[in-house]
């Protein structure tokens, strides 16, 4: 399973997606610090919101296409392992070099020194909650023939919750309060998560494979 | 004549002798400018009334800047060639131009953003010099990625190509455009310092810096180069030959 | 009707009927795989030997009729027969981004087990290229070669094994298909193409189209 | 031309903006010395992966013949 | 060429995907109504720009993996008109609606009003120069087996002027000066980009394709 | 070495060298293709067939020697083949999200031609069903449909036409075959089954290997 980390242009893609989005941004939006270190924290979660979800559509689809998929169904074991492997990796590809990376972009979006622990934390926590969700929506769509844009409608409700809390930590901090509140909720989430994510994306493999 | 000369230039044996020749030199050329210039721009050009010592950041960030530039037109212009005469060399100058490239953007970036700190008080600015330098730096990386992503050689070497050229065309609109932006949104508080206005005591290093930037660049590109078509004639005796003779 | 008790019965079917999209593919469908036995599933395109084997093996549960796993029906017999099961299908579960080599680890064996696995596909020399980058036949080999494997699980079960397969290829195949009956193993595969086999059975999918006709179609075949 | 600086001491330190110079000068000579090196490590690199491959290819060979020996015995 | 229009989840979905993705935005960046007015033309135009090319990924990756890319490529006409014919598809199916949408959008994050036609022209021509520049990424990578973020890395920097001038456009329209140079600007960018994308584009396919 | 010339020659290859990865597939490969006339190219799985299909259509440049179409050269010869030109590849080029009916008239086909080209290789009631539903023996019938439009083109390249197919399909197929050279048309396939096809010959990639002896292969081979 971890064969995935062979490749180091999957870990090297999704942070540079990071950081080019995230430089169109002030393109967009306008050079002002003030009102970038005002969107930072929550544009960068809806950054790394993104970059999860659209990095997680190949999950499954390369192991469906060459038929690795239906092999790993056949096995006698449970696919419930199979699947939290494979979201850790992705986790491990994805979420957290995001996460490692985040100071920089707070330091160029000019977000203020207090928030940078916070990001950091909420980013590790949530991304890792973040694909495995994610492997619910990929799950259902892998049989599909144009995923697209349906796996961002059917997963984006279910990332909602996470990035409340995790802008909320981050916003907390800024602001001087406690966020240890928002912390642990979001390390709820992850065991959550980690729990039953990974047995409802085992059930719509099953269901994708069988039309 | 002319002809047999661009062909016999297409071979990658033929460049590959021809050039081993010239790398001593180019070296020991390259290092005796950075090292003289850097030492006279360290320690002996004077302090800048405004800006303090800050500014002898000057005698790296722009000669690597100036090269970011260079080097993806000579990446670009390279790839055309391949494309268009369907050459073997010049692909693999523009394989090379492209991490070289990379590193200069990312010396200039940086060396920048040291510098902004304590010009201009922030590590990062949005300004559109820095924002086209900035995307400059994607575009190295998106070629560099692309030919690392395609297993075939020849079919990465004129994905790539095709690329940069893309790119090409679109430096000018980014850099008109970014220019354009910034200084609808805010007046330009910020002034680089006009080169023109540099004093010779400043401007002799850094004119030594910007030679010897361009010499350690044209000897980079060509040992990487040379590396590149070792590994693609491999199974050639030459490249085999050459490879053995080594150490 | 009655199972001559030679060897045990592996893989039961009993009246088995299939539909999809409303049509019938087959119904009445009763055969009785025993160990050391093989048969080859015959039918037209579209007769429905893809879906027969998909159902076979649990990937489909839509359909009525009993499946049998040493006695044990499914869906409980499934599990216990998962772990004596390999199954080959139209594609073939080879990933392009592996080599061949790491292919064949990937399914539990062991570097020499593999490279050996190779060598008797004839892959000898390409167990480090892509499989991307290989051509049809060679990557189709790639998957056929889990059934060189040491330690093969005792079912095997084929779709088109032979696709792509030049005349090498397949003879190779053939030889180790016998080898595998003879160590008691069984075999269920389906192919356009006639097959040199020992003692191999047929079972024709378009028999069992009882659309026309409301007469059954003869019993229950048994192949020991 | 002399040099600017009254001590060593001053001269790393710059008025305080030593560190930023410093900082510059540092990581651009060690990414530039990256990229200076790294086709001598891709050469060793290569002539590494050429004897395996002629050791390959030889290995290839003897199974060859070895089978070629093998079917005219047969 | 125009089955592609036959399936109305093309259509609805990168409408949808925008909506979602906008109703996230407050979410993350709180819902401080000046905050969110400062930011609407650059936060719809970023979003525009991220569903057009997440939709694009599948551009020709269904053709290419039926062979049927193969046999269009195969045909004695050139590519180039089957390209602009793709490309004109995929801005109606994503563009056009996003731009007839836009008003709403606008309203949702309390946009000032001088700025609704603004938008909605430079958004109506933008996509569609983003769907010309977009098809020369999907070309390249749709012989790789994980395109994911490549392609965005390789389209990313390419969209920059487009998105510098819509953005430009709106700002310039909402601050109550004349906008009508971005316009044209645009409009410029569309015409060019209609004469060599697709060109490129075609050039690309046929490299995918020799592999 | 001379062309006899009974029938005009359509497609010539004169030295063809192909290599990949470094390795060389095939060289000095010479043959000419007339009016009416068929090849049937042979060789293992990896001799380079599909790599020799690919070269001929002209969707890689990436070989030495000398390709004509009509005494015109590759690559000006290139658009000129191409308007004679039906290939059908190991993939199909059929779209799994649109029916067979719409597949076919996306390739230019009338309504009703394109109704009776599916008749003919009995997809008849299945015309509306999406391709992605059907077995891979139709889905391959969809592809070959092609065959039985009118006005098809005249040159035929078809990479294994018969995978996947059943025993009923690969008589019409050699029936429509046996049609299009007797109206003059060319074909050149790859296959690993035989063929029963009046007045087919064959090339053998596998003796255009000059590895270790560099004799020539013997001359050149005309077909017509
Ligand atoms: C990350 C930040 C920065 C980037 C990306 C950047 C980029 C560039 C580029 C691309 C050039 C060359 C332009 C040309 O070729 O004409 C340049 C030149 C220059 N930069 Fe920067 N710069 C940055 C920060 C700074 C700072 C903080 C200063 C000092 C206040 C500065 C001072 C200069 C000067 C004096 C020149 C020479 C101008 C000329 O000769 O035309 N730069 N910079
Ligand atoms: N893109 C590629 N990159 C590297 N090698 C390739 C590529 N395509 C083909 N090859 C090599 O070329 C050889 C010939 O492949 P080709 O597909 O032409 O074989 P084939 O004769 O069609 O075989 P089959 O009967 O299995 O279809 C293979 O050994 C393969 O490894
Ligand atoms: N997912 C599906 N939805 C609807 N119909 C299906 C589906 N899968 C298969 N069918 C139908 O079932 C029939 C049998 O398909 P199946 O793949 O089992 O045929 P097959 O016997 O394997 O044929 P072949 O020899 O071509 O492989 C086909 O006519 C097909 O239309
Ligand atoms: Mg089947
Ligand atoms: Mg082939």
């Amino acid at each position: 399973m971890l064969l995935a980390l062979r490749k180091r242009a999957d870990i090297a893609n999704p942070l540079l997606f990071f950081v080019t989005v995230l430089a169109l941004l002030p393109l967009g939006v306008g050079p002002e610090p003030d009102l970038l270190a005002k969107m930072a924290p929550g544009m960068i979660w809806v950054m790394a919101l993104l970059a999860t979800m659209l990095s997680q559509e190949s999950l499954f689809r390369g192991d469906f296409e060459d038929g690795t998929l239906e092999q790993l169904a056949l096995l006698p074991q449970p696919l419930y392992f199979a699947v939290l492997a494979k979201s850790l990796v992705h986790w491990i590809a994805t979420g957290l070099p995001l996460a490692l990376l985040s100071p920089l972009l707070a330091l160029m979006l000019n977000l203020p020194t207090e928030g940078y622990f916070c990001l950091f934390v909420s980013l590790f926590l949530g991304t890792a909650s973040l694909s495995l969700i994610g492997a619910i929506g990929a799950a259902l769509t892998v049989a599909l023939r144009r995923p697209g844009l349906l796996l961002a409608l059917i997963v984006m409700p279910l990332y909602v919750p996470v990035l409340i809390f995790g802008t909320g930590a981050v916003q907390a901090a800024i602001d001087g309060y406690a966020y240890s509140a928002q912390l642990a909720i979001l390390a709820a989430l992850l065991a959550a998560a980690a729990a039953l994510a990974p047995l409802a994306a085992a059930g719509a493999i099953r269901i994708s494979l069988d039309n | 004549m002319a002809w047999q000369w661009f062909h016999r230039l297409g071979s990658p044996r033929w460049f590959y002798q021809k050039t081993s020749g010239w790398l001593p030199w180019l070296a020991l050329v390259s290092i005796v400018l950075l090292a003289a210039g850097t030492v006279w721009g360290l320690g002996f050009a004077p302090e800048d009334a405004k800006q303090g010592n800050s500014y002898r950041i000057i005698f790296i960030h722009v000669p690597a800047a100036f090269l970011a530039l260079a080097g993806y037109y000579i990446m670009a212009i390279s790839g055309a060639i391949g494309l268009i005469w369907k050459m073997k060399l010049s692909f693999a100058v523009m394989r090379a131009a492209a991490p070289i490239g990379a590193v200069l953007t990312f010396i200039s970036l940086f060396t920048g953003a040291v510098w902004g700190k304590p010009t201009w008080g922030t590590y990062w600015v949005w300004d559109a010099r820095i924002t086209s330098m900035l995307i400059l730096l994607f575009l190295y990386i998106g070629v560099m990625a692309l030919s690392q992503a395609v297993s075939r050689e020849q079919v990465a070497d004129k994905a790539s190509a095709l690329l940069a050229l893309v790119g090409t065309v679109n430096i000018p609109i980014i850099y008109k455009s970014v220019d354009w932006w910034f200084t609808l949104h805010q007046p330009a508080t910020i002034r680089l310092t006009e080169s023109s206005s540099i004093d010779p005591s400043m401007f002799y290093p850094l004119l030594i810096m910007i030679i010897g930037f361009y010499c350690l660049y044209a000897w980079t590109l060509l040992t990487h180069t040379r590396t590149l078509l070792l590994r693609r004639e491999i199974r050639t005796q030459w490249a085999q030959q050459e490879l053995a003779g080594e150490n | 009707m009655s199972v001559t008790n030679k060897s045990p019965a592996v893989l039961q079917v009993r009246d088995l009927a299939c539909e999809r999209d409303g049509r019938r593919l087959f119904e009445g469908l009763d055969f009785t795989l025993g160990a050391g036995a093989a048969i080859q599933v015959k039918g037209g395109n579209g007769a429905g030997k893809t879906t027969l084997l998909r159902t076979l093996i649990g990937s489909t549960s839509d359909y009525s009729g009993e499946i049998l796993w040493r006695g044990q029906v499914f869906p409980q017999g499934l599990r216990a027969m998962r772990e004596a099961l390999l199954y080959i299908g139209h594609r073939g579960g080879v990933r392009g981004g592996l080599t061949p080599l790491e292919n064949l680890t990937w399914y539990g064996a062991t570097k020499t087990s593999a490279l050996e696995a190779l060598e008797r596909v004839d892959l000898f020399g390409f167990e480090d290229s892509l499989c991307n980058s290989l051509s049809a036949g060679q990557n189709r080999r790639v998957a056929l070669a889990r059934m060189f494997l040491p330690q093969a699980p005792c079912l095997w079960i084929l779709d088109e094994p032979l696709t792509a397969l030049d005349v090498a290829g397949v003879a190779a195949l053939e030889k180790q298909m016998t080898t595998h009956l003879g160590g008691g193993g069984s075999l269920l595969l389906t192919s356009h193409q006639p097959l040199n086999i020992m003692g191999l059975n047929f079972v024709d999918l378009s028999d069992c189209l009882v659309e026309e006709s409301f007469s059954d179609t003869g019993g229950e075949h048994v192949f020991n | 031309m002399q040099f600017q600086f009254s001590s060593f001491a001053d001269f790393l330190a710059m008025d305080g903006h030593g560190i930023y110079v410093w900082i510059s000068f540092a990581v651009t000579f060690i990414a530039l010395a990256a990229m200076a090196l790294y086709p001598r490590l891709a050469r060793r690199h290569l002539q590494r992966e050429l004897l395996n491959q002629q050791r390959i290819e030889q290995r290839r060979r003897k199974v060859k013949a070895q089978r070629t020996v093998v079917q005219e015995n047969a």
